[in-house]
């Protein structure tokens, strides 16, 4: 399934990502280390089981080069959020790319930063949509977009002062 | 002594004949458009909701007047008052039969022209008064439009003047006597773009009384609703009613030079059944057109002004000319 | 006098649209600064119907997020709907009945139908006509009669099971639907003559509000807005789901790139969600509606599991992390207007401000759906 | 310039049809519906507010106060209270109380009741000013004259009655063993009882 212009990307990423060596990691593999946070890395996920092709997880300093690195093959950005892992005391960036030129190819790239200090830097140079979906994140999180152009209240009221997504906020 | 009680039962039958019309021109668009969309239209408050506008009246005169913070409140207040006024007044010249005119002025028609352009005014004046965004921006539309259509309407009625050789209205109406095809919209003799600067005068008449599809000033899915937008009950009141007075008007004034006024298609029996019947005619047309359109920009307005309507009373007062003095 | 100075002094002013205008057919506000009638710089503020659907997701056990999927887009709920079905069939594994498969797109398509339908009737009042909308409303209300009658409720549907549907069609519905479609048929030209055909429509839409197919991209934007830009981009078909790849239609895609071309994709998908139900009602074989093996108790593996679907608006997705527990981890709805919104600031600069309403009509914005 | 006035008569050409479209419209009948004078007759699978069904042979609902519908419910909107009637099998229910202005009518109580005792009823017509007429007891819409008091099966009773005499004895035996222990034994025995009845 996987698109000859969505491969090329996924090699650079590999070169990018100083975790290379790990490589294509085995799915069978994965489940095993599964209680702990994974390494970064790149692997092939079965579409019909999971709803995307490539998942790669990068470092909070490449997030940005590898949305340089979707653009140029003319992926989109589709949408960007996070994940609380609470237990791991982390945060999970999800970009979730998809590509809409041609036969569809998804590549999801996480990054995790540390939940005292969650700054990662915005991608919504490279695509303007995230702008939006990066402050709705950053709003129901807490996550700092470093260089985001307008971190302001989105969606809640300008006055609340918690972060609604995070496991640690009870209803 | 006569004069006076010639002048207080005019104005006696004015304000009853207008405040009928104004208050079931109302009805007659509401149920027109209820029948244009599939739907009924006014129903419950009498028979067919006949009554519809008296319930309409009491409940708008119920209402508190109320002056926003930061508005004018005299230029606020006055506004709706002058737009009505301004139609009440062009209601004097407006000839219904040959016998039948309140006032009947050599100069009518400049005197329509002079008046009604204080309507334009009355908007500006209640959308700048306001004190309110949406109002302020409506108001400079008003303006632009009703610039922008006087000319090819007051180029057209020209033509109309160059035919006739007069701006007595009841003259002008005098002159299409006859049969139908002596009525100036059918005279191609008398120039051979008549038809058409029966339509250039339609329209700039309609874009002239802000009615759909110029109703630019009121754009309710732009601008809320305009120049009204802070106005509610009889200061609204008063603008709605000013508009339909302002439809009367524009059609009576298209009746007047294009349409024969009171003459009777065939020649016989002319009277001011007539005159109503074709202005009625007209008004239908305008609620019908406003239920059909989408609105036009400013741009698509002017576009129209300057590209088709003003060259085209150009050419038709040049043509005119040309027939004057050559047949 | 305060206004006047004001824009004096500054030669610009600012303007609330919203939360409550006619024109944002919702609690939409967009902060304009306005030079004139020109539009220097136009930003949405959006949040004033904000639920945090996806806490709820993070608290409510699966089947009790149902309800929600209803209340995210109510023009196209059947569509979000199949959205989480599809989410949770993927992540568990459920193989669907085959005939719950074609009633879903039958469904999925009405509601598309009854969308666009009502989106044609609200564009078309945000242009100042105002009978388009009582005509096409009186076809909408024929589906919401349609899928009253199966599904039980009009608006907010909660209609789709893991493995199924709620409830089997019967022949009235089929037979309705069917007359339905010939009902409307012969309305779609007389749309087009009124309203599409009408030099005022064409003045207003032609040119007007260019979104180049990159602009697209980088924003996100899909649906109707992306194929108004000559992306030939469906879900349906890109990415088929359900029983699409067994159905033959074709996905309409304009060049113009302006507010015109989005109205002809709407306007000829209509077409295209005619042919697709008939098809459907033609192919639907007998049997069940409803996964036998269909689990009570809703234990998706640990893991992230993402769906599309083709709403009315464009790509719905959903993003789940599961930890394999009767809730989900986390909950993440991609709403389509969401990102067709936000290239409105870029889009719009520089325009008139009627122009811009017409713009912003022909994104098709549902608020309740970009707030989530 | 020949643009310039083919633009003209198309365009005069698209107003006139569409003035001739809504012409026609106006010749035509309304399609309206006067809602409180006619009403249109509701589809069976409508969902209006759920209900107790009617069960013909027994004249009074089959809900088995299981609870399922309570703990499907997203929204938290069912409250089903029931008491234990000696002589009567399973529990019997005093109260089903929906707060109607929290229901979101997405059927997941009626798909979780294995008895199959709820359904959406088909009414439509509920107006109100207070919030409080949306909180209905069911019970008391299915019988509305007064609930039926639920039918005692006499060899029930007297097995039950034979069961607690026998815990009875059992405890007042045991309570001459540890005085105690005794007590809690009794409120678990008097429990199990009720259970296996």
């Amino acid at each position: 399934m996987l698109a000859s212009e969505g491969l090329p990307p996924q090699k650079e990423v590999v070169e990018e990502v100083q975790a290379a060596e790990e490589g294509e990691v085995d799915p069978k593999a994965k489940k095993k280390e599964e209680e702990k946070p994974r390494e970064n890395g790149l692997l092939e996920t079965d579409y019909a089981k999971r709803g995307f092709h490539l998942d790669v997880q990068v470092n909070p300093d490449q997030v940005v080069r590898s949305a340089e690195i979707l653009d140029s093959e003319g992926m989109t950005m589709e949408m960007v959020t996070g994940v609380d892992w609470l237990k791991d005391g982390q945060f999970e960036i999800v970009y979730d790319y998809s590509f809409t030129g041609g036969e569809l190819f998804r590549v999801v790239v996480r990054c995790r930063v540390d939940r005292e200090k969650p700054d990662v830097p915005t991608i919504s140079e490279v695509f303007g949509g995230a702008n939006w979906h990066e402050r709705e994140t950053w709003e129901l999180f807490g996550i700092n977009f470093v260089g985001h152009p307008q971190l302001e209240r989105f969606l809640l009221p300008d006055d609340c002062d918690y972060y609604p997504l995070r496991k640690d906020f009870k209803l | 002594m006569d004069e006076l009680i010639r002048i207080l039962s005019y104005f006696v039958g004015i304000a009853a004949f207008l405040g009928l019309n104004l208050a079931y021109l109302g009805w007659v668009e509401r149920k027109g458009a209820g029948h244009i969309q599939r739907r009924i239209g006014p129903k419950d408050v009498g028979p067919y909701g006949l009554l519809q506008p008296l319930a309409d009246g009491l409940k708008l005169m119920s209402k508190q007047l109320v002056v926003p913070d930061n508005a004018d409140r005299l230029l606020y207040m006055s506004a709706p008052v002058l737009a009505m006024v301004a139609t009440v007044i062009l209601f004097v010249t407006i000839p219904w039969g040959e016998n039948l005119v309140p006032r009947e002025f050599d100069y009518g028609l400049i005197m329509i022209f002079a008046v009604a352009s204080a309507a334009g005014l009355s908007i500006l004046l209640g959308g700048w008064a306001s004190g309110n965004k949406y109002s302020l921006i409506a108001g400079t539309r008003a303006v632009s439009q009703s610039v922008a259509f006087e000319i090819p309407m007051l180029i057209t009625a020209i033509t109309i003047v160059m035919i006739t050789g007069t701006m007595n209205l009841n003259e002008i109406i005098r002159s299409q006597s006859g049969m139908f095809w002596n009525w100036n919209v059918f005279a191609l003799d008398k120039s051979i773009l008549m038809p058409i600067s029966f339509l250039v005068f339609f329209v700039c008449s309609m874009a002239e009384i802000n009615r759909a599809p110029f109703d630019l000033g009121e754009a309710e899915s732009e601008l809320v609703a305009g120049y009204i937008t802070e106005y509610g009950g009889m200061g609204f009141g008063l603008f709605m009613m000013a508009e339909y007075g302002n439809m009367m008007i524009g059609a009576s004034l298209t009746t007047i030079l294009f349409l024969g006024g009171w003459q009777c298609p065939f020649g016989l029996f002319p009277g001011p059944h007539w005159f109503l019947l074709k202005m009625y005619f007209l008004i239908w047309t305008i609620v019908w057109i406003r239920w059909t359109y989408p609105r036009t920009t400013l741009w698509g307005l002017l576009n129209l002004s300057w590209k088709y309507l003003i060259p085209f009373s150009l050419v038709n007062l040049l043509v005119t000319a040309l027939f004057i003095k050559v047949f | 006098m305060t206004l006047l100075a004001q824009s004096q002094l500054q030669e610009t002013f600012e303007l609330n649209i919203g939360p409550q205008h006619p024109a944002t057919h919702g609690v939409l506000r967009v902060k304009v600064i306005m030079d004139g009638e020109y539009i220097v710089k136009a930003e949405p503020v959006l949040g004033y119907i904000h639920r945090m659907h996806e806490k709820m997701g993070e608290n409510r056990t699966w089947n009790q997020f149902w309800p929600n999927l209803g209340r995210l887009d109510y023009l196209s709920a059947i569509a979000y709907n199949h959205g989480y079905a599809g989410l949770l069939e993927r992540a568990m594994g459920i193989e669907v009945p085959e005939r719950a498969e074609y009633i879903r797109v039958i469904t999925v398509e009405l509601n598309r139908l009854q969308s666009h339908l009502l989106w044609f009737g609200a564009f078309i009042l945000d242009l100042g006509g105002f009978t388009p909308l009582m005509y096409a409303f009186d076809e909408r209300e024929q589906i919401l009669d349609l899928l009253e009658s199966v599904t039980g409720s009009r608006l907010t549907y909660c209609y789709f099971r893991f493995g199924g549907v709620y409830n089997d069609v019967d022949d009235d519905f089929i037979t309705g639907t069917r007359a339905f479609i010939k009902r409307l048929r012969p309305q779609i030209p007389m749309y087009h003559d009124l309203v599409t055909k009408n030099v005022i429509l064409m003045e207003r839409l032609v040119d007007i509000g260019h979104i180049s197919a990159d602009m697209c991209r980088k924003y996100g934007a899909t649906g109707p807005v992306l194929r108004g830009s000559g992306v030939n981009f469906d879900i349906r078909k890109n990415e088929p789901y359900s029983v699409y790849p067994e159905l033959d239609f074709d996905v309409p895609v304009y060049h113009e790139c302006d507010s015109m071309a989005r109205y002809m994709v709407r306007m000829d998908e209509m077409e295209q969600s005619m042919r697709i139900i008939e098809q459907a009602l033609d192919k639907m074989p007998d049997g069940p509606v409803k996964a036998e093996k269909a689990p009570k108790i809703l234990k998706p593996p640990k893991g992230d599991y993402h769906f599309a679907v083709e709403a009315a608006r464009g790509t719905f997705s959903m993003r789940t992390v599961s930890d394999a527990t009767n809730t989900s981890y986390r909950m993440r709805l991609r709403s389509p207007t969401y990102s067709n919104l936000s290239l409105f600031e870029e889009a719009s600069r520089g325009m008139l401000l009627s122009d811009a309403l017409a713009f912003m009509g022909s994104l098709d914005l549902v608020i309740p759906e970009m707030d989530r | 310039m020949s643009g310039y006035f083919s633009y003209l008569l198309n365009g005069i050409k698209s107003l006139a049809i569409g003035l001739k479209i809504t012409n026609k419209e106006f010749l035509t009948r309304p399609i309206t519906l006067q809602y409180p004078h006619e009403s249109v007759k509701m589809a069976p699978r409508y969902r209006g507010h759920i209900e107790l069904l009617m069960d013909s042979e027994t004249g009074t609902h089959t809900c088995i106060s299981c609870g399922m519908c309570q703990k499907g419910c997203p929204s938290n909107c069912i409250t089903v209270k029931s008491k234990k009637v000696p002589g009567v099998k399973g529990k019997v229910l005093t109260a089903y109380i929906l707060d109607f202005t929290t229901c979101s009518l997405c059927g997941q109580c009626v798909e979780n009741c294995k008895p199959a005792a709820i359904d959406f009823s088909n009414e439509y017509n509920l107006a109100s000013t207070r919030k409080e007429d949306f909180v209905f007891d069911l019970l008391q819409k299915l019988h509305p004259e007064g609930v039926p008091e639920p039918k005692v099966d006499p060899a029930l009773l007297k097995k039950e009655q034979e069961k607690i005499e026998a815990a009875a004895k059992a405890a007042a035996e045991k309570k001459e063993a540890a005085a105690k222990a005794a007590t809690e034994k009794e409120g678990e025995g008097g429990e199990k009882a009720e259970g296996k009845s």
